[in-house]
């Protein structure tokens, strides 16, 4: 019988295969799918891989499963060591912080994020902040950007300006990256629940479909047009034990909640 | 002066909500779904206190809770909100949409290089540069300095020193030392960085007990403590207990569905005129409690507490 | 009978008695006789001081006997909580820190001390080096300074002029304290084996002399000419109570290492 | 690169002072009498590793030890000696005066804020000012600033990043993570501070064994970790052993007897071309090292450490 996984574990695995053997991996205050994502790398292609888990920080934690919310001690749960919170900003600050996940209300074609406030004026929505991504996106070496939200949204997560900049990609209004002497490489992936992309010249490149998934719906879904390769590749499904393992880690389907039923519905194969 | 050297700093809970002036600038300890002085704050709005700036990392409850009850005209936090759980903080969201609070964007790490440089006891500190966010923009609190040695280009952010840090802890003794337990977050900062230190602990018992459970701030930092028990409800103090889902989620549909509703249902429901044993009884019977304590039974238990 | 005391124990009498009460004190390097006036004041009129404890940095610790080294674990026992040895800096730099006990291998009139080099060019001694007196005397709201090496050094400790500055006083050649806008308050009192010292218009002025201490014997020792009151009282002996304390508090004796025999020959009455 | 993620640290002495290279800036962990890796450094006097410049705060032995082998080309420490103990360290003093090493002067506070810059990533720190002490003077570590926001005169202090930092801990796991008993002193921060961490261990053990005991330097700040059992001696690595004040003693009294006595009867005794086995076997018997071991047995059995 073929297996099949939601989108939820689609994301989670290809968020983790954004994480290299030995990376030095933070992620603070949304929860579950970075968080499944850097436990999975671990567990397999991974094993070097340092984990500072979340706003408790502890390292190298393995959670009996995955809470809901960031504050809570479950991320502590046979942690080697619980850091001071500073001890993971000042690492990020020297450098060696080498990748965050970093989630964007807003996503931009140069990787910008908004999680402040979105509309102008008269009809604003306020968001929930930016936590720590600001900082992370100036230092951290690389970051993973991620939405679960592209499709179904009227194009109002992929845009091709974010009303307000909490988290710095490639580009600004005030300059480029390099321009703006940061210390980090800025975002070489995007994951979404349609498709992957990474970076070509600062700008977002399609890299991967996930199956099922044609290039007009991704398009259709945006509010800018990416870079698009030559040859379009389909996302790589996940494997059977990286399903079993993300089920394992997240028995209350935590990684679930910020999809729609509806997005939940959808059933991609597992290799 | 953050230093208060008396060897009796027990106070009731009145008397500790009274250490928080009109005015005041204050930092909540915890965060996000854990430890946050919660009791302190019913306690703030039963004794209206008001024109408060809020300032830290990324919370929830509590902020939300204080934006409601009107106590705050500012609000310099990193991140307020539920996450996965309930989303966005609904009274936080409308009364920042219309205007009724002033918010200061900032950064978990921004705050914490500010906290840290009141803590140092200097008025700026320098971090390698942030630019390209706009949080920086017309933001007093930003400069841009080349670094006197190397000429590199620098982001120098000002101290910032708050009137009192309101903190829960675990236990505490007579004399101020407070056991906190894992996660810290950034309490221990902000009791150095704040000019007072009013504390919760959900017990007081002997300076052995908590010299053995290990004190995460010491006496001399500490201008009062007040006995609480629950006094991080519904935000989790472990060991003790967890959060309680049941009145988060309770507290959400009451704050969505609007002002009205949310003063008269959850405000004057659980707080106004309202004592903190009041309180923790209309929250919920000896059963409820101890599903929210009795999650080191096992991982049954207390996944069964992320689950209400 | 008539309880008598030694030079090593009026010292850390009148150490002790400049300490008031609720004052945070911190002493570092040197051990024996601060950290007993410390210790003692805590057990008689300063019973709400707050005692940061050295390197070590416990704080108010209850060792079972004094050691000879400040780096000891001696120094955490009974403590309520070691500190990160950064704390004690921080409290300093925040202007939180009461008072500091500064030794000088040379002091000068202003309280200027110097623990790096004596003499000049050819014939230089190293000393050890100021520890973290250079700062804490920049940032301590008041300090003590003290020295057992008054008598018989041939004028070599108090100095119209101390070689090199680790430690500021109120007056230097680069100005006076309060022109280099320092936060601290500068030295208060001066305890030596002679008498003790305090300041008027930042000058070291006598202040009470020792039991069986002449004005002449004090000046004779001294490289420059204190300022003097119009009446001088002598140091008020310590009390049975104190003595026995100390004694309690230091049965390896560790307070006399510094003095030679013949210092420890002289005898003061006990009030 | 701080950061080292191997799971697998565990080295040979001989291959731990490889990590320290000729021309290596060097901060040395413990302080005082206390938790030096001194294993360590007789390995590198062993190795004839040169031209080091040793930086920290209060220290004694190890900084006497290293530059009576010319093992040092500056140091800057706020204090070398052996306190009331055994007064100056007399190889120290001996080719200071001789004009035979570098002394740069400083002050525990600041080495502290200069490490601190570097574990924070940025090229300097302000500090309240200080000023009219001479080890300002001419010094290329200090400016004078003025703060951005308040234009209040401040001192800054330039990043010191260590090329290694040199730390003596009681355990540690196969991963690199270390359990420092107390005092800590300044080795945390040396740790985060300094490009690459070589720690020695009384032994190693099972990570279970130092989560339970508490890990104080976690296992990517480590960049190589080696077994070496009295690791720390002379110098105190509690609760294991008191420092060995006879040894001390021996030593002091061979360090003031001049350059060539110390040569023979200390360095080529103890040091050169002697194993650490070797070592510890010229040091003392069995009852010797119940002593230094048996501080714990009650107050006599500790008074008598310091009675030697």
């Amino acid at each position: 019988m073929r297996a099949y996984c939601t989108v939820d574990e689609l994301m989670a695995v290809a968020l983790a295969r954004t994480i290299e053997d030995h990376a030095v991996v933070f992620n603070g205050v949304a929860v579950a799918l970075p968080y499944l994502a850097i436990l999975l790398a671990q567990k397999t292609h991974a094993p070097n891989c340092v984990f500072l888990a979340g706003l408790p920080a502890g390292v190298d934690p393995h959670p009996p499963f995955l809470p809901p919310t960031a504050g809570d001690a479950l991320l502590l749960q046979a942690a080697v060591v619980t850091l001071p919170l500073h001890e993971i900003f000042d690492l990020a600050q020297r450098g060696e912080l080498d990748r965050s996940f970093l989630g964007g209300g807003q996503i931009d074609r140069h990787g910008n994020l908004n999680n402040a406030w979105i509309g102008c004026d008269g009809m604003r929505v306020r968001l929930p902040g930016g936590a720590g991504a600001g900082s992370l996106s100036c230092f951290a070496r690389k970051f993973t950007v991620w939405s679960g939200r592209h499709r179904g949204n009227g194009r109002s997560t992929l845009v091709e300006r974010v009303d307000f900049i909490t988290t710095v990609g490639h580009d600004t209004p005030a300059g480029s990256r390099s321009a703006l002497h940061l210390k980090g490489g800025g975002p070489d992936r995007v994951v979404t629940d349609l498709c992957t992309f990474d970076f070509s010249g600062g700008e977002m490149r399609l890299k991967t479909l996930h199956p099922g998934i044609s290039l007009t719906c991704v398009l259709g879904n945006m509010g800018f047009q990416p870079r698009i390769p030559g040859s379009l590749v389909q996302t790589p499904p996940p494997t059977a034990e990286e399903i079993q393992i993300i089920r394992r880690l997240d028995p209350l389907k935590v990684r679930q909640r910020e999809f729609s039923p509806r997005q939940l519905e959808r059933k991609f194969p597992v290799a | 002066m953050g230093v208060c050297s008396g060897r009796d700093k027990v106070v009731s809970l009145r008397e500790a909500a009274q250490v928080i002036r009109d005015g005041d600038t204050i930092a909540v300890g915890g965060a996000l779904s854990a430890r946050q002085p919660l009791a302190l704050i019913r306690e703030m709005i039963r004794q209206g206190r008001k024109d408060l700036a809020s300032v830290g990392g990324a919370h929830g409850v509590d902020v939300d809770l204080l934006v409601a009850a009107g106590l705050l005209k500012s609000v310099q936090h990193s991140y307020v909100g539920f996450e996965n759980d309930f989303g966005l903080a609904p009274n936080y969201r409308r009364v920042c949409q219309e205007g009724g609070v002033e918010i200061l964007e900032t950064d978990c790490n921004v705050i914490l290089q500010r906290l840290r440089a009141a803590s140092f006891g200097v008025p700026f500190l320098p971090m390698p540069r942030i630019a390209g966010i706009d949080l920086l923009e017309g933001n007093p609190a930003f400069r841009v300095v080349a670094c006197p040695f190397t000429g590199e280009t620098l982001t120098a952010v000002r101290a910032l020193r708050p009137d009192v840090a309101l903190i829960h802890g675990l236990k505490g003794d007579r004399a101020g030392n407070v056991h906190l337990p894992h996660p810290h977050f950034m309490d221990g900062l902000l009791a150095t960085a704040a000019a007072r230190t009013v504390v919760t602990v959900e017990e007081i018992v002997a300076e052995e007990e908590v010299r053995r459970l290990g004190v995460s701030i010491p006496h001399y930092l500490v201008t009062a403590l007040a006995e609480r028990p629950f006094g991080a409800h519904p935000t989790s103090c472990y060991p003790a207990y967890a959060y309680d889902r049941r009145h988060l989620a309770e507290y959400v549909r009451l704050a969505k569905a609007g002002k009205e509703t949310f003063q008269r249902d959850y405000l004057d429901a659980y707080v106004n005129s309202v004592t903190e044993e009041d309180y923790l009884r209309r929250v919920g019977d000896g059963e409820h409690f101890a599903r929210l304590t009795g999650w080191k039974d096992g991982v049954a238990a207390w996944q069964e507490v992320f689950a209400e």
